[in-house]
């Protein structure tokens, strides 16, 4: 299914700090990513996940090595890009609803539109917040919200401008298991709609199988690409997929694989 | 104590506290045997107030749209230089010395000039007010821009947001509070600054008459003069503090004891 | 009209109020000006406004005139009417503190705002008391300090405008017996006191001047037979005003000042050359200015009204 | 441009910014041909300071040290008060109207009453410092505290933290970047403040000479008096601003520019 | 095991705001929690978890109803409490160590002794520290660490002056599934030396029936305790526990309850 190489990270290392502050929080990191692939990426905590995130998206530039999207050399922020970050930062100005829709404020075309178009945009906000299951929390503040309720805002914030490269930094690590397998769903039956491009972290290795193409493994601090394995269970993938042994089994040798990296 | 009658003692404070002052003043007075020429009592700067009432009212208005103009022009001015300062480190290096050095020069040294240039008047008042009132608009608001969360600024940025965006979008909402902190400031030295031009020329405003007073040894009315900008300063004040507490409740959903 | 911005050395009170009696029953107006009056912050800061441009014509003190042409030159100021024929200046103690006599003064403490015309000619006074200023020291107060400061006695003694300090010591509940006041001019020093300035550009259109100054000798000729008025054109201009304490000063100012013998003979707004050209050299003197000016460079007659019209004497 | 070149650049602008604008004022000076009295031309001011420098630096040393001494009262004094008065709703409600009233008046008018308390010399001037410049802490330091993120308060709670360990732990860490905020416009507040006493009485301090100097018409050296009190300023600031820079560094971590 | 009830709550319910803003958080809690039960919490996102750790500590007062500790009824903050909040609030400007460091200069005895036994006090910080895997991290700034570090971190904190009551609400959300068993193997095993009463909210069944002695499960917003399941397996567990069926079998049974409400 992935055909041209989208984003590509050639021996990428970052190392955070100077002098003896200096700390490598990625080491030699090679990857690429389809135009319309979904990745996850999996590891220990502290590993270089998150940043690995920025590197992509150019919010921080490389140590070493050469990331390019699109074909082009990554040396700032790059366009179209839809982020959840681990924190949820929500702005505490804004109700919940306005900080859903901040990327239209900011992302072409929609920032053109908003002004006339605004009923239809709320609208969109709203049914994407009630698809979250937050109906009615849109005029609530962000610190009015549990922090699954600010997750999850902060999930549909990423989505709002149907961005073609989706960075999800664990997006459903607040949620019970069922709320968080139903948006999995929902992920999953929007990437069929839209075929963005989406990096996914998570913890839960069952969410990385679901969703991606690719689950790539990192090895611990500095983390390294040390696995790379690719998913090939049929689509739509449903709950009753994860119960499947095929699906079992790759949970179970990604597993056995970060395993290795704690034993260590 | 319940929480009404808590609300309510909030609301006579301020009452209060200015009976309080008013009445140990009073009292210090009639204690000391102060002579009226060198603090007059408050029942004599009332009595004052009272008397000379459309009087003080006109100078007071005179005052008070010279200070009003010179203030908002100082919130413009002083949110754009802010932003700007806040916004490049070249602005901020190459400005903020400057700024401070004007700063520290008393202003009564430079109005007299500042009248040579633009004539007497209504003008050299606001411009006095302005010039004066916009310096710690212009820092609080730098600082505020300063303080960003980089959180912040990285999910502007991972949205391609310019950096003029950032400014807006963030930049200001977080100034905000900084931005109200420093009306409070500014908006008191408007009003030095306005009497102060007035003193040293023109024949309009409470500076004006205070000049005069104080020139024909009328204490009393120096003084009244004195509680009208006082007076007029906490207007000013509570308009700030209506409208902060409208714009930045989100800043102050926290306040240490409610 | 010919617009005219006129500025004062001080505020409006009774010894200025010839001008605002000009300018309220339109005799400025009739000479076809359209005068504008602001007061001011002492006669240097006059000086300064009318010699930027700032203003046409101003209220000063000409003995600050002369410094400030001293320093200047090329770019003088010209006095076209002396007002104050005798100078206001004085030194003034209370009569508890034992000063009696101008020598009484050596080794006193002297209060005075550095600006202060009295404090600033006080040398070439003490010259002529024969005691050596140096001998004095001096303390800076602001005029609002200086009366007091003297009251509680933080001063030995002050200097100042003599219709100020007397009042002002007075308002303070000094006992006009308990005052000890010296002027310069009992003294014998008779340097000249404030005139009315006009700026180079303004000296180039001497109609204007001229219509000015009739305007304002025939104010001041109304005045001096009925302060009344000048102390109701005062009030107009300023109605916080206290009409007792401002006849006081006028009457005080005209007395001392304006309605001297010599302005009795020769009427207001001249000056003897010879007692000019001498007053030029002692203030200059007194400030420790390297050269003085010409005489006929501060000060010149050329605008002055007609003779019967400067009779401002009742 | 490389980022060394940069921080050259940023180095030497406030000297370059400096540098324009005496030129310009040099410039005006020469092209409208301003009388020496109005605005004396830099170059001239310059050759005061290096003629009079001993005398200069005596006045200086005396305003610095009344200033100093102001400003680190008003430090302490704002950050008591800034703290009772952002932890308490009482007394911020009877206490803020109050302040706010007095720093409304200007201070030129109230000095002489002070010089009549407390005689004349460095005492008054510590504390026209003193009191001019403490107003901006206060509401500063009032803000940082008001703005505490309630998980902040909530955690302290949480371990039976008093108020007085809350306003301790988080608190004042908090209100930092808005103390020194506000110590800039204080610092420059103080030299106003201390100048302007020195002008209203006693024979001390920049504020003396230059009011002795421009009593004289040598506004030259009046100047010159302007020009020391902008370099003291400067100084000052730029002590507040590296002690700024090592304490609250957290706080700006995230500059909207790098 | 449970003897006497230490923290007791009465039919307690919280709304946030008032007027048409007025929205029922919790909804008629009662819970009853022994002196040295671990307690967990699970229940939906948004459910009124967090809300249920404040009103126990005395953050929040109950809308009505009433909460008891020690036989005593709450009316402000408890004391010898360590909570682990959902968001990990460290401070700024504070080190890592000097963060987790926070309750030893707030809370008796330590408060007391910290001055004269700073290095010993030190030591233990580390020792801590070094224990959740982020030995050496203990001069970082909170920002310099990871998601999942920052969240050990807040753990740490909870836990360094030694509490009587713990509340930790969602503490190994952001952590990978290795790093979270070492960690609850720690938490047990502190508990089994100390016996603090603990209290933990999390999303992870697995979680809940490893530690706790009861699981309380709660329903939908507005939160009721709809089931408490006593977990009575013997102690100390271990991740060979987790398989056994007694294990599993309460896992599912608390799976199908949180499910019903799921479906509703
Ligand atoms: N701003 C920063 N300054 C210094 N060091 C940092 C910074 N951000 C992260 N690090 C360090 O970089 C390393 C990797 O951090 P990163 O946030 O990428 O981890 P992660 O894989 O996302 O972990 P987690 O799963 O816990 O979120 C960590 O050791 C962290 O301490
Ligand atoms: N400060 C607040 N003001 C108003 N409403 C609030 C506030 N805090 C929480 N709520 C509301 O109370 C409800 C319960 O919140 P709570 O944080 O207790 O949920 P939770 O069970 O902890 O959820 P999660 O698992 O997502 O953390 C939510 O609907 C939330 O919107
Ligand atoms: C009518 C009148 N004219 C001049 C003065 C002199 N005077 C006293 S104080 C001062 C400067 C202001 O601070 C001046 C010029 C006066 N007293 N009254
Ligand atoms: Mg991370
Ligand atoms: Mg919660």
């Amino acid at each position: 299914m992935p055909s041209t190489p989208l984003v590509e990270l050639k021996n990428v290392s970052l190392a955070y700090g100077e002098g003896s502050e200096r700390m490598v929080a990625l080491g030699d990191a090679t990857i690429s990513i389809a135009d319309g692939e979904f990745v996850a990426v999996v590891g220990p905590s502290g590993c270089g996940k998150s940043t690995l995130m920025k590197l992509v998206t150019g919010l921080l530039p490389p140590t070493s090595g050469e990331i390019s999207v699109r074909g082009q050399r990554v040396t700032g922020p790059i366009k179209g890009v839809g982020m959840a970050f681990q924190n949820a930062t929500l702005m505490p100005w804004r109700t919940t609803r306005d900080n859903i829709m901040l990327p239209l404020e900011v992302v072409q075309p929609h920032k053109g539109r908003l002004r006339a178009n605004r009923a239809e945009y709320v609208a969109r906000a709203d049914a994407l917040l009630a698809s979250v299951g937050l109906g009615g929390f849109g005029d609530k503040y962000p610190w009015q919200l549990s922090g699954g309720m600010q997750q999850r805002s902060n999930v549909c914030r990423a989505l709002i401008h149907e961005p073609q490269i989706l960075m999800l930094d664990e997006p459903f690590g607040a949620l019970d298991a069922f709320t968080r397998e139903e948006l999995w769903g929902i992920m999953q039956q929007l990437w069929l709609e839209r075929r963005f491009t989406a990096v996914l972290v998570t913890h839960d290795l069952r969410e990385a199988v679901y969703l991606a193409d690719t689950v790539y493994v990192m090895s611990k601090r500095p983390g390294r690409i040390v696995k790379v394995r690719t998913v090939d269970l049929p689509r739509p993938r449903t709950l009753e997929t994860t119960f499947t042994p095929a699906f079992v089994d790759i949970v179970h040798e990604l597993r056995e694989r970060i395993q290795l990296e704690h034993a260590e | 104590m319940t929480a009404l009658q808590q609300r309510y003692l909030r609301f006579a404070m301020p009452w209060l506290a200015l009976l309080v002052l008013l009445i140990m003043w009073q009292v210090a007075c009639i204690a000391f045997d102060v002579p009226e020429i060198v603090a007059p009592r408050p029942t004599r700067v009332v009595e004052v107030i009272i008397q000379r009432w459309d009087l003080l009212l006109r100078f007071c208005m005179e005052t008070l749209w010279t200070t009003l103009i010179g203030f908002f022009l100082a919130i413009g001015f002083g949110l754009l230089l802010g932003l700007a300062i806040g916004a490049s480190p070249f602005v901020y290096s190459g400005l903020y010395p400057l700024l401070i050095a004007f700063n520290a020069i008393p202003k009564v040294a430079i109005v007299p000039i500042l009248m040579i240039w633009v004539g007497i008047g209504a003008l050299p008042a606001i411009i006095t007010a302005f010039v004066i009132s916009f310096f710690p608009i212009v820092v609080n608001v730098a600082t505020g821009l300063a303080t960003i969360e980089p959180e912040m600024r990285d999910l502007m940025r991972s949205l391609g947001a310019s950096n003029r965006e950032i400014l807006m979008k963030v930049g200001i909402p977080r100034a905000m509070p900084y931005l109200f902190a420093s009306l409070k400031v500014a908006a008191t030295l408007a009003f030095v600054g306005s009497v102060l031009s007035e003193t040293v020329g023109g024949n309009r405003g409470i500076g004006f008459l205070m000049l005069s007073a104080s020139a024909r040894n009328d204490s009393a009315t120096t003084f009244a003069g004195l509680f009208a900008i006082a007076i007029m300063g906490i207007g000013v004040y509570a308009a700030c503090a209506l409208i902060e507490k409208r714009m930045t409740r989100w800043a102050f959903r926290g306040e240490l004891v409610r | 009209d010919t617009p005219v911005k006129f500025t004062l050395d001080w505020v409006f009170q009774g010894p200025t109020s010839p001008f605002l009696v000009a300018l309220e029953k339109g005799y400025y107006k009739d000479e076809g000006l359209d005068v504008s009056m602001d007061p001011g912050q002492g006669s240097a800061g006059a000086v300064q406004r009318v010699a930027s441009g700032a203003y046409d014509i101003g209220f000063a003190d000409v003995n600050a005139l002369i410094e400030y042409n001293a320093k200047n030159p090329g770019k003088e100021i010209l006095c076209v009417f002396m007002a104050y024929d005798y100078p206001p200046f004085g030194v003034y103690a209370l009569k508890k503190s034992g000063i009696a006599k101008p020598t009484d003064l050596v080794g006193k403490k002297l209060g005075a705002p550095v600006f202060d015309a009295s404090f600033r000619l006080f040398p070439a006074y003490a010259k002529k008391v024969g005691i050596d200023p140096a001998s004095v020291e001096h303390v800076n107060l602001s005029p609002q300090l200086r009366e007091q400061s003297l009251v509680q006695g933080t001063v030995d003694f002050i200097s100042g405008h003599y219709f100020s300090s007397i009042l002002d010591l007075k308002a303070r509940g000094v006992k006009e017996e308990d005052i000890v006041a010296f002027t310069y001019s009992d003294a014998g020093m008779d340097v000249y006191g404030n005139g009315i300035i006009v700026s180079p550009e303004m000296a180039e259109k001497p109609e204007v001047v001229k219509g000015f100054l009739r305007a304002t000798a025939k104010a001041w000729k109304e005045v001096a037979a009925d302060p009344s008025i000048g102390v109701a054109a005062a009030k107009a201009r300023d109605p916080l005003i206290d009409d007792a304490l401002e006849t006081e000063r006028l009457n005080m100012s005209l007395k001392m000042n304006v309605l001297t013998p010599y302005v009795k003979e020769h009427g207001m707004g001249d000056v003897d050359p010879e007692r000019f050209a001498r007053s030029v050299k002692d203030v200059a003197d007194a400030f420790g200015l390297p050269n003085a000016p010409e005489p006929e460079k501060v000060f010149t007659n050329y605008y002055l009204p007609p003779k019967e019209d400067r009779m401002v004497a009742p």
